[in-house]
């Protein structure tokens, strides 16, 4: 199922506003942060996972849902936030830990949820993987249109809770679609020193269900398989694996020395980013010109940047906030 | 009769068990809401290990009645899940001592994630689990663990003693926006094979009613100590109560009912009347229950303690096998008695 | 490799001490809790889960394994102990709860623990699959002789510990065998309600090791592919995924009355129950004599009796004893 | 300076963070003992997200200093599985906060095998876990959670505040033949990116010791108030102190140093001196560290309280992300101080 041109150029836009929107904290969280490195100082204190390079594993799967659908993601959650459509401001004002923020400050950039687009994520690896069986079945019970997209690491398909959930998954025949993305670290556990199978789409045998495993990094063809993936499922014909190959271009987390990857490798990595790649293709396969390109980065900057204002200039909760919501 | 529960008990009405209680308000709420589904381990064919789910696959079929693989946490996840997307699951945790394999599911996700959304994303999961030893089925199917559960933000926590309060807590936990644990004890559960209790079974109204949460029962009034607890406790604590009264002591018994929210000033109350508290819990004694009682009062005004106050717990040893160790351990009437004489 | 006559005859005796052994068992269980069924009263208090029928899991596995090798077993325990080599004598005595069983009486049936041959179980689904890794890594560290068998049951496939340790034992190549024994029911649930797959060892393509399917609950074809599993890990050619196909004839515990099992099943069961089926096997194969057989029949009762005379003859505990050896 | 550590923290010799100290008691005894080893996340390579690690890997090499996937049971259980067969496991739950997908392999299994087996299966595991927030970790990775571990049987519980007593406590950690839950500290563990206390760094002797289990330590003597807690706690509770001797009240600080076991007797003979009780502590509230201690002395003797015990805890709410919040939520010197003067 491939991508038309308006879907890979809203492929491509929301990408950009990704990158953009890590870029923009990446900076934002080191002010107060030097010359001494201390998480917990500066507008956005407390651990930062920045998804720059995943972007296609976002938008690829996202390109085919709706804010009915349902997606649990990771505690790198900022590019699939982004694609699943969470209100922007509201999420930045999050993870800036103001009032307006999506739950006023108490979850913070590990934990966002906009209900209004039926967006999770969690800091427990593999901790949203039920969640969506859930909520998929939750679907089935009330004949309701939607189905859930599960997103983990290739660290997290090593979590009991992967073998559970997708026995569980398809045991029930839930409209749930698991995506691994495979970044090929797990902080500093490199993948084949911690997973006994060098494709996770290979454990969909296990649980009867089909798997695929994306190479490339490349959003057209992610875009491809989940459209297969999530219309199958749409049909009640049951969940789907899919393994993704992309990129972590960061450390895992901001401070992050990464003395443990191979010299050379984050290089050949950026060599291939995908998002020049992206643009490159949409050049020459699509005659996106120069022009018409600045107009979609000008919007994804500015998107970027509003939603950053907003956050700069909320307030933060009052202190005694802190003691509300912790039952509905 | 000296409880006012076992006066109930001994009057001509409807007795049910607490299985049977916990089984019809499940129905009752599952007739009038569709979203109510349950699932768990052996909850629908089986009806429940310990009964509280019977009946319910035959009226509301498989679709909403739901056995699972072994695989708690992904279940607990996906009522989690569920829940989240307006449904109000029911789930089963067979015995609160497997909450080890599942736990991140209840404590890190179900019950914070209406925090961590701001109260945007509403999770009513009620969470049954059975707890309880003293039928001899050793460490790892014996335990109560409310202090582990109670202790933790973002969870409801109920603990019935009777038929008449299982049923009407029940109901509250079902219709609350909230993930609510709702410990059931075996010895209590009114499944004979299990040794029960029979003052647990008592008049239960078949009309559907509430009991609202963090409101303590005085099941027995006195005025020369206070006797506190929940569950099983409660009774072994109406029992010690008829022994000291044929010691001339007047005693108080409260059942907590829920140890989330807890009612302190039910306890305080009697505390400040008596002087004198022991706090009975089948949980282990160090870092759980008693010692939160205890500090409550004391915090609150110590001089209202005319007397140490005394716990009557589970020793801190993992629950023995065999008979006479098992039995060794767990409070018991004899040991309240005891505690009060020393405090006397 | 498949078994000598010996080694036949030597599976076929243990089979015997285990069915004569629950079948003992299963009547002193019932004393005191006849007219009412209560769990807390008689000789054998708590929870009984029997193994009748499920032998040649048992034997056809340990048939293999030395003192020095381990076993890590399920809360349905009997004939695994007994293959293995547990104290018989100090099992039933800690089954009845005894000061003399194997922990003086703190365990009982669902805790057995007999480190003279390496034997644990526990109560809890899946629990052994960790700890199986652990002692097999342990041996490999220390350099010394053994493989470790974790026992499970179907039911317990679909835990989160079977994939964490099946994958941890490849990633680390350690000399561990994983056996299902597939009895069809997790209680009153059955495999194909529970299990996204039929067939289990299909698993093993997920964690890069090799998978066996066993059917027709049969001692010697357990023998053969259990014997090549194990050489395999002595080898140190890592662990092995092995399903075998057994039978439940009795309830899932003891008090079970089993209303969930579809008519007629029980008894076909029955008809091929593995004793008989061993027993005219080695008669038609090998001219097993009648007389032959009832010397192995009464060594294997009198070995029961002994224990169960032991158990009965020995004192409780001291209640007090509850409080030691919670540390060592 | 006030304190007793403190005063050492001012001396000329060698200071290291508690994160050196942990990883130089590690190396010790994997020079002495061949069957320790350590395996967990990003314990190799990375040597510890939080330092405790550090050189290990590069001294021992990858057979004994192990990375794990991220697969907590399987190691907590392969911890288990090592330890029975003659191994001594030092494991890393990387955030004590992940307990939750695997603690029925630590509580059910690793904490209570010895008592299971008679005491003929010995399980020396070291689980070293970090708690504690304070630097906007948000609800799933600042808890301290004390009081979960301490409430069950079977496990022995280690909170250092400072270096000196990390070293020591963890020698003897890894010495004993129990399971040891060695919880950390993340503000006290010299990582300067946690924001970290100084005054944690203290002289730590190059040569091996250890530091006996269930004896707390008086930090600081005093005569008007005991303050106890254990690991950031006892910070709190020696600036407090500070500030309160500023007022001319005199407080002695406890530093409970384990919690399993637990040194009732020095907490209780501070108070029957003092008259007067707080007890600090990062963990919740309620069914928690604080109730216990309260309830420890009140139960041995009431009349040692010439005033309302009070406790300066976390509030039973998730741990909130935005500063603010969390900052109103922590426990501090001024909150105790106001704690006293309530009492005063
Ligand atoms: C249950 C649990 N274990 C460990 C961690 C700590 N942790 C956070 S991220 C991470 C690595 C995750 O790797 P992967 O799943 O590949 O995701 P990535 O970070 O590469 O996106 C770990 C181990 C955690 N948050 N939860
Ligand atoms: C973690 C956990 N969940 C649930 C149970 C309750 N339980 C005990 S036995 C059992 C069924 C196990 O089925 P299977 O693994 O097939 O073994 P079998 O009983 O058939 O031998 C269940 C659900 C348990 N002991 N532990
Ligand atoms: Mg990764
Ligand atoms: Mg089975």
């Amino acid at each position: 199922m491939l991508p038309t041109y308006e879907q890979k150029l809203w492929m491509y836009e929301h990408m950009l506003i990704s990158r953009y929107f890590e870029e923009q904290i990446e900076q934002i969280y080191l002010e107060g942060k030097t010359p001494v490195f201390n998480m917990a100082n500066g507008p956005i204190p407390g651990e930062m996972h920045l998804s720059n390079g995943q972007e296609p594993t976002a938008v690829g799967i996202c390109a085919h849902l709706t804010p009915e659908d349902i997606v649990t993601a990771t505690h790198r959650p900022h590019h699939q936030a982004i694609a699943k459509g969470v209100d922007l401001n509201k999420m930045t004002a999050e993870i800036f830990g103001k009032k307006t923020g999506l739950s006023g400050g108490r979850g913070g950039h590990m934990h966002i949820f906009d209900p209004a687009v039926n967006f999770a994520c969690s800091g427990i690896i593999a901790q949203g993987l039920g969640p969506a069986v859930g909520a998929a079945l939750s679907r089935k019970m009330q004949g309701k249109e939607g189905v859930a997209v599960a997103y983990m690491g290739e660290g997290a398909a090593n979590q009991g809770a992967f073998h559970e959930a997708l026995n569980l998954a398809s045991v029930w025949k839930v409209p749930v679609i698991f995506v691994i993305e495979d970044n090929a670290w797990g902080i500093s556990v490199a993948k084949a020193e911690s997973t006994a199978v060098g494709d996770n789409s290979l454990r969909a045998v296990g649980y009867g269900m089909p798997g695929h495993m994306i190479p490339g990094n490349d959003p057209i063809a992610i875009f491809d398989v989940a459209g297969e993936a999530i219309a199958r499922a749409r049909r009640g014909e049951g969940p789907t694996l899919i393994e993704i190959e992309t990129s972590r271009l960061a450390g895992h987390f901001m401070g992050d020395a990464e003395g443990y990857r191979p010299a050379g490798e984050l290089d050949s990595l950026k060599a291939v980013d995908p998002i020049p790649t992206m643009r490159n293709r949409l050049a020459t396969e699509h005659g996106l010109t120069t022009s018409e390109d600045e107009a979609i980065a000008g919007r994804a900057r500015k998107k970027v940047d509003d939603a950053i204002k907003f956050a700069r200039e909320s307030a933060d909760p009052a202190p005694e906030e802190a003691f509300e919501k912790v039952f509905a | 009769m000296a409880s006012e529960a076992a006066a109930v008990a001994t009057s001509n009405e409807r007795k049910l068990t607490i299985a049977r209680a916990m089984a019809e308000a499940t129905a009752q709420e599952m007739r009038t809401d569709p979203t109510v589904f349950v699932m768990g381990e052996d909850i629908a064919k089986l009806g429940g290990v310990f009964g509280n789910t019977r009946g319910l696959l035959e009226e509301f079929g498989k679709q909403r009645v739901r056995d699972t693989p072994i695989s708690e946490t992904a279940f607990m996840g996906a009522a989690v899940g569920a829940a989240s997307d307006g449904m109000r699951p029911i789930v089963e945790l067979m015995f609160v001592d497997f909450f080890g394999v599942c736990f991140d599911a209840i404590y890190n996700s179900m019950a914070k994630n209406c925090y961590f959304s701001g109260g945007e994303v509403k999770v009513p999961v009620v969470l049954m689990t059975s707890t309880g030893g003293g039928y001899s089925d050793a460490g790892q199917h014996s335990q109560c663990l409310y202090g582990t559960f109670a202790h933790l933000p973002g969870m409801k926590v109920v603990c019935p003693s009777n038929a008449y309060d299982a049923k009407g807590l029940m109901t509250t936990a079902i219709r609350d926006d909230n993930p609510v644990i709702y410990m059931y004890h075996k010895g209590l559960q009114g499944m004979g094979w299990l040794g029960t209790e029979p003052l647990a079974n008592v008049h239960t109204p078949e009309d559907t009613y509430e009991i609202p949460f963090g409101e303590a029962a005085i099941v027995r009034q006195g005025t020369d100590v206070t006797l506190v607890g929940c569950a099983m406790g409660v009774h072994n604590a109406l029992k010690a109560a008829d022994k000291l009264a044929e010691k001339g002591v007047s005693a108080e018994v409260v059942d907590l009912r829920t140890l989330v929210p807890l009612d302190r000033d039910t306890v305080f109350n009697s505390v400040a009347k008596t002087g004198k508290l022991i706090v009975v819990d089948e949980d282990y004694q160090s870092y759980g229950l008693t010692g939160e009682i205890i500090a409550s009062i004391a915090e609150r005004d110590v001089s209202v303690l005319k007397a140490s106050p005394q716990r009557v717990a589970y020793p801190d040893v993992p629950i023995p096998f065999a008979r006479v160790m098992e039995q060794h351990c767990l409070p018991n009437p004899d040991k309240i008695v005891a505690a009060y004489e020393k405090i006397a």
